[in-house]
């Protein structure tokens, strides 16, 4: 049931060292990639509790990606 | 936490699809984008917030979750969860603790404490919205398909809570008691 | 660049050049004249006005004379020192005694003609020679109709048309008419590998910044068509075959392999004719050609040779032997560089570092004897405490940003934040100038908050805090918004869903920044010792570099004895006899009063931080633990084991290193050395490229090629009528090497190219007698001949690459990540090649990726200057992000001792009860105590609860109006 | 040549890109520096770089 309009808007927390580091190095290679996900930075996944998840659905996101 | 979050995803109806745990090292530019492509495919295939099938409405789920957020901030639950965690960190060996066997640990040790806190919460949000809409009372069936539980966990929790002087009425109509509820030491959301 | 010009210990003598030195190694005196640049460095603000009125125009040599500048200018606006300077050869006023306008029109009255030159004395202890290289001379590149045909461009003018700052303002045009070309060339070794203009070597850079070239043309024009003509493509960097494979395919651009000789005008456009591997000829028309121009001897070289009194190379670089790449040939000076020889930034920063390395070790007692240290203002604590006041700075990043993303509608947005009081958009925001405005906003609007929505935290942000100290700012009270490396670079095609992404994200940083508090900054002591793991050429010279600065050093040797790699090498590519070097290093080493050496031992584990590591070595004596306070990874990496190629089947087929050892069983007669393991041996085989680039190695292990065409001269040395024939792939002698690969075919040694789809095969074929030995023969296609053809030989030698040697456990140990081809990744290629992601754990030699001799000594005198740093300097600053417990809401539970990775924190008495507290040098910031903990009662510096769910809900605005963000009270 | 006393100073000759490194280093590492540059401004020819390999970020 895809839908052409929807335009998905996902929260991402992504830890510094690893997931963060990945990202810039993507940019530093000019990967392409969708712009629907918007960052949080955190210096590890370990810190991230899971009332921020819950709380980033209950503010309307559409999917929470976490990237350790 | 992945997983507590998952098994809060099943209670209160949110299609558990929508979380991703990913790992992406430093040096793994390509891996990261293809594992953002093919989350956001997904997402985008799964449509908007409570919009799929097996999924509560959005304005439920805004309202359950706001009571899951409640009952993760009580220190029962936390400290369930934190046991958890302290356990799985001293033996160190994962491989005795599979996914499998984490996922059973937290079935068993968090989720009944975070269901139950969870529900009782949400009993309230839904008195508390009733009110809001003029509606005096809600009956035991009405909560019941409001917070999707079952009758006698339902029936359990309204003697609790009543007992705790929280609410007040009985099968045919609930509602909050008028002074400032004693039970609930709750913190300022923001 | 920038923190060159802040550094107090760093004074920039710029128009200046060396007179005389004389003294010896320790006590040079100099004598420097410094030409005036006829304006008061101090006054000038760089406003640009005297640029405006300046009669006297002048070709811009920084934009390669592609525009107009004045006599009176600067550089570029990131220019530093940052101030103005007048051009003594075009002034009027200076050498006319016309015209002083500039001087009346500067406001800051900062033009002063009196200025005459000054003469300086300065007392050295070292000098370091990076003069760099210097540019062909122009009728080098006539013969290709530069200078005649307007289009026909030299690399460095395509750098200035690429860049945003440049005279095309980064759109490519065709300097004949200025439009937008459709078809371009590049052609390779112009003014290299080129006997006729006497530079025989190889520029070593310039394959690798063609294909970087033609990408960055990819993506500005995407439907350019691109060809570049290459005799061979000399990727042979880190990762660099990676980007090349990537330009080939992703970009399209198509490798031709042929020398171009001349370039022809037809009608506006530029015609070539080569001649193709296979003995076509072929010819196209192009709308523009690119001279990829080798790197020259600096123009100064011969004058600072006999200023100096070093010794030049026949190529007028300067001299240096593989065992000793950074000395001169006089004690006490040191070279890094390109005048060391043509290399590209990643080994010159190398050179640098490990030339650093040297002096610091000649002057080890005279350190601290002259440096200055920098004091920072007192921090404003009432600002701090006033509410906040937010200063936004958006960043163009040249086009980087503002080619993709509206910069200014996005600084418009952020005015609309609450708590914002300054909203301001920046060029460069991490140039000099740009940090000097800022310093003066943040004083002049009271900031105590300041966002910039530029590039990442990860690597500017030190930068940002930097100057918010130096204006008595705390340095947390800054927040990034990552518009470029994770918005504007990657959502290129995507310009409107970018600016809507950059939007939200400074919102996001905006709502965190409201949150941030000040934190205090840590220091911790640190132990000064260090570990060297690896005792072969890398590990032992940077254990004695270390020692000699005056530390103890703990080398550790897996081996029963040292010497790695190296122990198997008999010759270096310019003929020194890698043995005695060995055995001179270890010599060295084992009566060295500070290093203590452990034969057959191991890591065990490490843990701990820089300045503070406590190591468990598995040492045939059992366990032994060392604190110290760095550790350098020398771990080597190992000699292929080829697979195939009838390899182990026939003992005819040998590797490279494994012929090395049978010549120099030699034993001199006359004056030749004849091998008595060559009888009967008349014809020998190298197949290049076994095992790296393709099979289970993608990477390409950078000295095969030197090393095959090294022992082919010794073969036709010791037996001239021996016929030799190397199979390749792409010769890669680079730098001074590729003299060797002249005078080898010089000598008659065969070379013939190979594609990877049709790899030569061993073949063993019966002998022509029944009874008679098998024959070995090499099967290969000949592009000439276009057939296959059987080459007889009695010796089939492999060129075997580098294999990284089991790093996996090592990697797991120290967290430091391993790349795809399995070396250890350094922290950044350029920047800090020698550093890796953990702090205080360096890295030299094979362990970061195949490399010569002289590069593992070069990058191992890097690693070990680098790894002093924090020895010399007896304390560490700790990054500032740490927990913090609110002691009334801790129940002491005890949760968080038992999680926390670093054992960081633990439960105290507190008047009876069980409070938990932090060991703030301990505490690495991960938060995961503050996640797991009940009562809520950790909160983690810079990264709060109520700071993180701000940016949530300020992530959410967009579908939130505040009403919602309020929890029912229940 | 001991009783001479070294001078905890460095001259660097040339402001390009390795000459800028070490004269970094080398202020780390407790030394003064001169950094003598024939031109106006330091950065050699990798400032004329729009990027550079490779990483290709910004060269300045």
């Amino acid at each position: 049931m895809t839908q052409e309009g929807f335009n998905p808007h996902i929260l991402g927390f992504f830890c510094h060292w690893c997931c963060y580091a990945a990202a810039d190095a993507a940019g530093v290679a000019r990967y392409q990639y969708p712009p629907n996900v918007r960052v949080i930075r955190v210096m590890c996944t370990g810190r991230i509790d899971f009332r921020f998840i819950l709380e980033g659905f209950r503010c309307g996101a559409d999917g929470v990606f976490t990237g350790g | 936490m992945a997983e507590t979050c998952r098994q809060v995803f099943n209670v209160i109806g949110l299609n558990a699809n929508r979380m991703a745990l990913e790992w992406a090292s430093a040096a793994e530019g390509p891996r990261f984008v293809e594992l953002i492509t093919k989350y956001v495919a997904r997402i985008r295939e799964l449509g908007p917030l409570g919009s799929l099938e097996g999924e509560a409405p959005k304005e439920v789920l805004e309202r359950r979750l706001e009571a899951a957020l409640k009952a993760a901030e009580t220190p029962k639950v936390r400290t369930a969860y934190g046991n958890v965690a302290k356990k799985l960190h001293e033996t160190r060996d994962f491989a005795v603790y599979t996914p499998e066997r984490i996922s059973q640990e937290v079935a068993d040790r968090i989720l009944p404490t975070f269901r139950q806190e969870l529900l009782s919460h949400d009993v309230l949000l839904c008195l508390a919205e009733a009110k809001d809409q003029g509606k005096k009372t809600c009956s035991s069936g009405e909560l019941m398909d409001l917070t999707g539980a079952s009758s006698e966990e339902l029936d359990k929790l309204l003697s609790a809570l009543a007992k705790k002087g929280v609410i007040e009425g009985e099968a045919a109509g609930w509602s909050l008691k008028e002074p400032a509820c004693a039970g609930h030491a709750d913190r300022k959301g923001e | 660049m920038v923190e060159a010009g802040r550094s107090p210990n760093i004074e920039i003598l710029s128009n200046a050049n060396l007179l005389k030195l004389e003294g010896q190694p320790g006590a040079f005196e100099a004598v420097v004249r410094q030409n005036p640049r006829y304006i008061d460095e101090d006054k000038c603000t760089a406003c640009g006005t005297c640029t405006m009125y300046c009669p006297r125009p002048i070709a811009d040599t920084y934009n390669e004379r592609l525009n107009v500048s004045r006599a009176v200018h600067i550089d570029y606006a990131q220019a530093i020192p940052a101030t103005y300077y007048i051009d003594p050869k075009a002034c009027m006023r200076v050498n006319f005694e016309t015209c002083t306008l500039c001087a009346q029109t500067c406001t800051a009255q900062a033009i002063d003609f009196s200025q005459q030159p000054k003469e300086l004395i300065l007392n050295v202890g070292a000098v370091i020679l990076a003069p760099g290289f210097g540019r062909l001379d122009s009728e080098v590149l006539a013969r290709f109709g530069y200078g005649r045909f307007p289009n026909v461009v030299t690399s460095l003018e395509f750098e200035r048309l690429t860049c945003a700052s440049g005279p095309s303002e980064g759109h490519i045009v065709r300097l004949s008419d200025g439009t937008t070309p459709k078809k371009i060339a590049w052609l390779q070794c112009i003014g290299s590998r080129d006997e006729t203009c006497g530079n025989g070597y190889c520029s070593s850079v310039c394959c690798m910044y063609a294909i970087k070239e033609a990408s960055v043309a990819k993506e500005h024009e995407p439907d350019l068509d691109i060809s570049i003509f290459f005799m061979d493509v000399r990727t042979h960097g880190k990762g660099f075959d990676e980007s090349r494979r990537r330009a080939q395919e992703k970009y399209g651009i198509n490798v031709i392999r042929a020398r171009v000789p001349r370039v022809d005008q037809v009608d506006g456009r530029l015609a070539l004719t080569w001649v193709a591997e296979n003995g076509v000829s072929h010819s196209d028309i192009f709308d523009m050609v690119v001279l990829s121009v080798g790197l020259d001897a600096p123009e100064d070289a011969l004058p600072i040779a006999d200023i100096t009194g070093i010794e030049l190379n026949k190529y007028d670089f300067c001299r240096t032997s593989a065992g000793a790449p950074l000395s001169t040939t006089r004690p006490g000076i040191f070279v890094a560089g390109a005048f060391q020889g043509p290399k590209d930034v990643p080994e010159s920063v190398t050179q640098a570092t490990g030339a650093a390395g040297f002096a610091s070790e000649l002057l080890a007692e005279a350190r601290n004897t002259r440096s200055v240290s920098i004091t920072y203002p007192e921090e404003d604590a009432a600002l701090m405490a006033e509410e906040p006041r937010i200063g936004v700075f958006v960043c163009h990043c040249g086009v980087n940003i503002a080619g993709v993303i509206d910069v200014k509608a996005v600084r418009d947005y952020a005015a609309t934040l609450p708590g914002v009081v300054l909203y301001e958009n920046m060029i460069y925001s991490c140039s000099q100038d740009a940090l000097k405005t800022l310093a003066n906003k943040i004083k002049e609007h009271r900031l105590n908050r300041v966002v910039i929505a530029a590039c990442s935290p990860r690597t500017h942000e030190p930068l940002f805090q930097e100057t918010l100290r130096s204006v008595g700012v705390n340095p947390a009270l800054i927040e990034m918004a990552n518009i470029r490396d994770q918005c504007a670079w990657v959502h290129a095609q995507e310009p409107e869903a970018a600016t809507e992404k950059a939007k939200d994200l400074v919102r996001m940083a905006v709502a965190k920044a409201g949150f941030l508090s000040p934190l205090p900054p840590q220091t911790v002591p640190v132990t000064p010792r260090a570990i060297v793991l690896g005792g072969g050429a890398a590990g032992m010279n940077a254990a004695l570099s270390i020692a000699d600065q005056g530390y103890e050093v703990v080398l550790v040797e897996k081996g029963d004895r040292l010497g790695g790699n190296l122990a198997r090498l008999k010759w270096t590519w310019d003929g020194q006899d890698a043995q005695a070097i060995l055995s001179d290093l270890i010599k060295k080493t084992q009566n060295h009063s500070r290093i203590t050496i452990k034969l057959n031992s191991t890591l065990d584990s490490i843990n701990g931080y820089v300045g503070n590591y406590v190591s468990t070595l598995q040492t045939p004596k059992g366990i032994e633990t060392v604190e110290h306070g760095v550790m350098v990874m020398a771990t080597g990496g190992k000699e292929y084991r080829p697979k195939g190629y009838l390899y182990g089947a026939n003992s005819n087929v040998v590797t490279q290193l494994e012929l090395e050892e049978r010549l120099s069983k030699a034993h001199r007669r006359g004056d030749r050395p004849v091998a008595p393991t060559l009888k009967g041996v008349d014809s020998v085989v190298m197949i290049q490229c076994v095992g790296s680039r393709g099979d289970d190695m993608a990477h390409c292990s950078r000295l095969c090629c030197a090393q095959a065409v090294k022992n082919a001269l010794k073969i036709k040395e010791m037996k001239p009528d021996t016929r030799v024939y190397v199979l390749y792939r792409d010769i890669r002698t680079y730098g001074f090497s590729e003299d060797l690969y002249r005078e080898a075919r010089r000598q008659g040694v065969i070379f013939l190219r190979y594609e990877l789809e049709r790899r030569p095969e061993v073949i063993e074929c019966k002998g022509d007698r029944p009874g008679a030995p098998t024959k070995l023969a090499v099967r290969c296609f000949d592009a000439m001949l276009n057939e296959d053809i059987e080459l007889p030989a009695n010796l089939v030698v492999l060129s075997t690459g580098v294999a990284p040697a089991e790093n996996e456990a090592l990697s797991k140990l120290v967290k430091v990540p391993v790349t795809s081809d399995g070396f250890f990744l350094e922290a950044h290629a350029k920047l800090r090649p020698v550093e890796t992601a953990a702090e205080g754990v360096y890295l030299c030699g094979l362990a970061h990726g195949p490399k010569t001799l002289d590069e593992c000594i070069s990058q191992a005198k890097a690693a070990s200057a680098k790894a002093v740093i924090p020895l010399a300097k007896g304390r560490v600053a700790v990054a500032p992000i740490v927990s913090k417990v609110n002691q009334d809401a801790c129940i002491g539970c005890g949760l968080c001792e038992s999680l926390c990775p670093f054992n960081a924190i633990r439960l105290v008495k507190m008047d009876k009860r069980r409070k938990a507290e932090t060991i703030t040098a301990s505490c690495k910031g991960c938060g995961i105590c503050a996640s797991h903990c009940p009562t809520l009662a950790i909160s983690m510096g810079g990264f709060t609860d109520e700071a993180l769910f701000a940016q949530i809900h300020a992530w959410a605005g967009l579908a939130l109006n505040d009403e919602k963000r309020r929890r029912r009270e229940l | 040549m001991a009783k001479m006393k070294k001078s905890g100073a460095v001259l660097v000759l040339g402001g390009g890109v390795a000459g800028v490194q070490s004269a970094l280093d080398l202020a780390e590492l407790g030394y003064y520096v001169y950094l003598v540059e024939k031109k106006a401004s330091i950065g050699g020819v990798m400032a004329q770089l729009d990027k550079t390999f490779p990483t290709n970020d910004c060269s300045l």
